[in-house]
């Protein structure tokens, strides 16, 4: 097996050598949605876009008949890392490949897959998650957009909150009310075209300025038959599932793009050093040095889990001890980033700050919702509680 | 002691009641995007000249109250409570002490009068760059028979854009610091207005070989400049306080209301624990804000000791319960049109003004010779 | 005022100069108890107890009327003020003087005060506290002690737990249970003489190897109906009072007096300092200083309650948070001590340990019990969440 | 990776079953009051060794059976979790690392075997005071034509008083560290039996010109003694992950039977947050100790920042847990006659054992050169 993670290790080499357009080097993945917002990728981005949509290796492991890589996670690792040594990134995400795609691959029937999975791995369609309502935060089951079974169709009303990107997105797959006498077990999992008529969705704006969150109103919209995901009133367990593939996603995520040479260089430019060569602020690097432990624990936590699923073990860390963990160190990361800055660290915008300046300190502004997002800390923890150490309720 | 004077209790409940009329967080909103002007309502600052805030520290031979820092904390903690933009601290706490801790008479006949009846407000230029470094100001001030010579950069200076007067830390020629008077429209000073997360005004501002006459100096040497400093650094303790106690009473109503899971929030005991811990921290802030104020006015010996401790504690509080704050609101704490975006962004930016809580720790360190 | 102030402050050094035995300078309160364990009390030790009680200021603030000093409480501290100036202390405490004293002058009638009171403040009868039972640790109020009216006297079956120093003490302040078909509603306060047939006392070795708590057995006790305090069933009123006065007691403590020089003193001496005079670990001395000025913070917590009690308003700090507080700032003590001492901090016993080593180590171990007793953490927090700030039931 | 070989899988349960039957925590308790004699069971190492444990990092060729170090960590942590009292971990990775990366072949062949059968257990006498300082070892040694001359003391050195064998750090002329073995009957060696709040064995030495032979040099140089080092900390960290994991799993037993207000006390949410946080800090501790286990099994180039990083998080973990252990299990968790206490007084000795949690964070800060 060793002899074949090598023979792949140099498979993906080549094929990278050979694919992957040198002049975006060092880049990174760029939302489809943020064009709007002047910063169009490249040619060589698009080719590069289309050539690992060809490849299938936007969703490594996904099966190759839905347009997938169907690489084994260990062999995906692996190109990972190779990816990594070339400078290279993939062009390709969004929620569709976080949380929509799996949740379909398991849950959709034959024609839900062959429609929506090979735009999703090819990046030209974009989701939005329509679950979160003004009263139903951490607690989800109490939505209650209306969905009404008209026949031919089913009628929507209702609004949604935190529906990122819905302003910019083509569907959404969304959590609806279909039998108002129970909670749980009266939601379906409806796909919903946002060109619709009577969708509207609204940014708000977030205290960093960025308005990607949305809230969504549906009035008298009306959604085919063959939109809804498994059968009536079985959403509440296809979301438990996705939910479980975005906390996946999240936990894997590093949050750490904006300070890519870490932290010590920031502190050495920012703070400098002392006779020793030591970050001159000693109660400062008391503090970078306990989170660089933190984060280098996180990740070995992160590659263990893969390495164990890929073995076809249960993992030993919980999904929500990762999620909550993932957050904890990419928030303190934010914190000791501003921190380091000092006023550079105050601005909303220049003059008087570098670009570099006002993105740590919007992304550490922006960086308190990775603890409210996707299952809130506390969320996690009663799931943690209640599953993994099977803790009576109250 | 925590213990208020009849006078102060007055005084308390004045500027609580004035803040809530005219000064809620909706007016610190308002001032968004006009920060190229003043950064704070100079109507509202004339408001609290009328009600003789400004004065407060002021011997009443130069038309002030003299009345001490605890009452000006007071207000201080007040206004924190509704982020309330305004000039009163460096007016009030930085200038004054400026001038009444100096040995120059003709300055302080001339400018605490005005500084007493609202009509000069000012700002203190401290910082050099990005950081905190009273001990070693690069800013240069140089003697000549007409008077003195400022060349430098001042980075950050709050509320530098809507003051007539600027007190500015250079370095003499004996490398000891000393603060000059210099009125923002002196010929060689350019100040660009920063736009900062607080939406509080700031500017960077670049002297230029700024010339200014011999009465300019207001006094001199380190201990000179961190008494100065002190007497403002415990003023924004009191402010920090003000802001975490109101986020966090903002956030124990609002876990009284918000319904999860058909019921308050408030009723979960995870919270409930969280806001008792955070409860405990506010005693301790509270404890070393009002020492701080005390010590300076009773002239103790660890005043400065007292100074940090309570700038450090009340820092770390304040950012700690404004991020709690957002945590237990949830996705409508992220919202900029709810307050408690605000309330972290103005923590953050306290906490750096005149040395964050890790400076403060170490100059508590370096005073107990640790 | 202020005046007033200086002329007692006067008055009391005078007293002090004249009174306070020279020899016992620097010296400490001895636990009457102790003394079986070999450290009985020098004859001066036992003639400033006799003029400390025959001035009333072992209970300065106590009304004269009962031996008590009768002082303001700023006097108190004036007084407290000066004797640490003169190197004095208090000769006398004790559970009676904590707890059982406040209790009585407010719930116990003229007979059971002008008995009971005046052998506390002259620290001739110890008390203990029969309160916690094996299924009654945090709920309280969940207590089965049994208290049957038998006509001229009550019968007492049952069995307390965490009694402290019940083996060597003379008298129980209990709570037992009169009334089964209620909780809280159910319980009186009962005083009962430790000598009565039927009593028996079993100590609990600790953790750090001391027994002073102890496992208390009552079997068909017999106690005279005069000892009942308050009201039948009035008992859960007075406890929560006398509890009350149990986190203003411990709260107050500092805790500290096993490192009586300070943790800077002992680094130096075990860790050492860098070049510039630091101590040497900044790891540790980071953690040093952010332990001492939460320290320095809560004593100025304490202060700033005194003055307010004294000038007769609410005290703004809660008692709950002044009791966790100080439990979390001792415990932190503590923690800071033994790592300074490194392996020196490992010892149970000698040789290879000075006592001032292993007295840390075993003040360690004890301290983890400051944040369990008189009320847990956890229940000081939820006393705050109801109490403090007003937070639902759930 | 975390990744079980099936050989490991079988170790693991081997080590589980034998732990839970013939070591359980009664049996440390049941070594007080001997410590003077051995600190550990005889008996039951001889077990450990019919089990071939010491054996698992020797070379086939010396009698061991040449396993890695994740096989003995997987065997530490169960140890850890029953705080089963042996010399293993200083014979199995202390002296057989010593001797294995050393370049002393006589050596390696004449005790490699008698450590592989067990008839020969060892200990590591590195601190020469109260702190771990393995770079400023202060007992000398000084080569004369006919061996060594050892003097100096070390300091709380694990199980010395039950072993037959000492590795010794110890300062050559140049001032490079070395290791000698020395066998605990050599004259000159005189040890102090130790009382210490663990319940296991240790000893002060004094080394009062111990005349070794030429052979007892095993190996030199820092690089050497910190490789050495390393191998055992990783193993002592994978012993405090055990123990963590069983106090964390015996506390959250204990919060579902105790009642108290009518319902376990596992139900309070307060409570439960602490415990799921806590899950996540376990989950951290098993990532660092593992990665470091297999990072010195592949040879890793960064494995010492690797090994620093698992005893600092281990060892912080471990003092957190047991703290929380007592704290939820209230007073009878502070009762001698509980097993609380004794996870806290292990985590204690554990983490100030070749290091504390301090060291290793400026170890490891170092390694990155922050």
């Amino acid at each position: 097996m060793a002899l074949d993670e090598q023979q792949f290790r140099q498979q993906a080499q080549d094929w990278l050598t050979e694919n992957f357009p040198p002049s975006l080097r060092g880049g990174r993945f760029i939302m489809p949605h943020t064009q709007e917002e002047g910063s169009s990728p490249s040619a060589d981005y698009l080719l590069w876009k289309q050539r690992m949509a060809a490849k299938g290796w936007s969703v490594p492991t996904w099966p190759s008949e839905y347009g997938g890589g169907g690489l084994s996670i260990r062999q995906a690792e692996i190109l990972a890392e190779e990816m990594t040594r070339a400078g290279a990134f993939n062009p390709i995400g969004g929620l569709g490949i976080m949380m929509l795609g799996p949740t379909l691959l398991e849950y959709g029937n034959d024609e839900q897959k062959a429609r929506h999975i090979p735009p999703i791995v090819r990046g030209e369609v974009e989701w939005c998650q329509g679950f979160s309502e003004p009263g139903a935060g951490s607690d989800l089951a109490a939505l209650r957009t209306r969905c009404e079974d008209k026949g031919d169709h089913f009628l929507i009303n209702g609004q949604k909150i935190w529906t990122s990107f819905a302003h910019v997105s083509d569907w959404c797959f969304c959590l609806v009310r279909t039998d108002t006498s129970v909670k749980q077990a009266g939601i379906s999992f409806l796909l919903i075209d946002m060109k619709t008529p009577g969708v509207e969705a609204r940014p708000i704006e977030l205290i960093n300025g960025v308005s990607h969150f949305c809230e969504t109103f549906f009035t008298d919209v009306k959604v085919p038959k063959e939109n809804l995901v498994g059968r009536v009133n079985q959403g509440w367990e296809i979301a438990k599932r996705l939910l479980q593939h975005e906390r996946s996603g999240l936990s894997s995520q590093r949050n750490v793009a904006n300070v890519e040479q870490g932290l010590p260089h920031l502190a050495r430019e920012y703070v400098g050093t002392d006779d020793a060569g030591r970050i001159a602020d000693a109660d400062l690097r008391t503090r970078i040095v306990q989170h660089m432990m933190r984060q280098e624990a996180y990740g070995l936590a992160l590659k263990h889990r893969n390495a164990e699923i890929e073995a076809g073990q249960d993992g030993t860390a919980p999904m929500s001890s990762l999620k909550n963990l993932g957050a904890g160190v990419a928030q303190e990361l934010n914190e000791l980033a501003v921190e380091i800055l000092g006023h550079a660290g105050t601005g909303n915008r220049g003059p008087g700050f570098s670009n570099t300046e006002l993105e740590l300190t919007s992304g550490w502004l922006y960086s308190k919702c990775f603890s409210i997002y996707g299952g809130s800390h506390e969320i996690q923890n009663n799931i943690l509680a209640k599953r993994e150490l099977g803790l009576p309720g109250a | 002691m925590i213990v208020l004077s009849e006078e102060d209790v007055m005084l308390k409940d004045m500027a609580n009641g004035w803040t809530a009329d005219r000064a809620p967080v909706p007016a610190l909103r308002a001032l968004r995007g006009q920060l190229a002007d003043t950064g704070f309502d100079p109507a509202l600052y004339a408001e609290m000249a009328e009600m003789g805030w400004p004065a407060i520290l002021i011997p009443e031979e130069f038309g002030g109250v003299g009345m001490n820092r605890v009452s000006l904390g007071l207000i201080a903690e007040e206004l924190g409570r509704n982020l309330v933009g305004s000039p009163l601290v460096w007016s009030a706490a930085g200038a004054v002490s400026a001038l009444t801790l100096g040995t120059n008479q003709a300055a302080k006949e001339a400018l605490l009068p005005q500084i007493a009846n609202g009509s000069l407000a000012a700002a203190l230029a401290i910082d050099d760059e990005n950081h905190h470094r009273p001990h070693t100001i690069s800013t240069t001030a140089q003697k000549y028979e007409s008077g003195w010579v400022l060349s430098g950069a001042k980075r950050a200076v709050p509320d530098a854009t809507g003051v007539g007067l600027l007190v500015i830390a250079a370095q003499l020629e004996d490398t000891s610091p000393a603060l000059f008077s210099c009125p923002v429209d002196t010929a060689g000073v350019t100040l660009t207005s920063l736009d900062r997360i607080d939406s509080r005004g700031a500017a960077d501002i670049v002297l230029d070989n700024v010339s200014l006459g011999p009465d300019a100096l207001l006094g001199q040497g380190q201990d000179y400049l961190d008494t100065v400093l002190d007497s403002v650094r415990a003023i924004l303790a009191a402010e920090m306080l003000g802001g975490t106690a109101q986020a966090f009473e903002t956030t124990v109503e609002y876990m009284k209301t918000r319904i999860q899971f058909d019921q308050p929030i408030g009723s979960f005991q995870a919270l409930q624990h969280r806001a008792a811990d955070m409860l405990g921290e506010i005693v301790l802030a509270r404890a070393a804000v009002y020492g701080a104020l005390q010590a300076i006015d009773a002239g103790d010996a660890d005043a400065s000791r007292q100074v940090s401790l309570a700038k450090a504690i009340a820092g770390d509080c304040f950012r700690t319960m404004a991020r709690e704050m957002i945590q237990i609101h949830g996705g409508i704490g992220m919202t900029d049109e709810h307050d408690a975006g605000l309330y972290l962004k103005r923590a953050h930016v306290l906490d750096h003004t005149l040395g964050n809580a890790a400076f403060h720790r170490e100059r508590y360190a370096r005073m107990l010779d640790i």
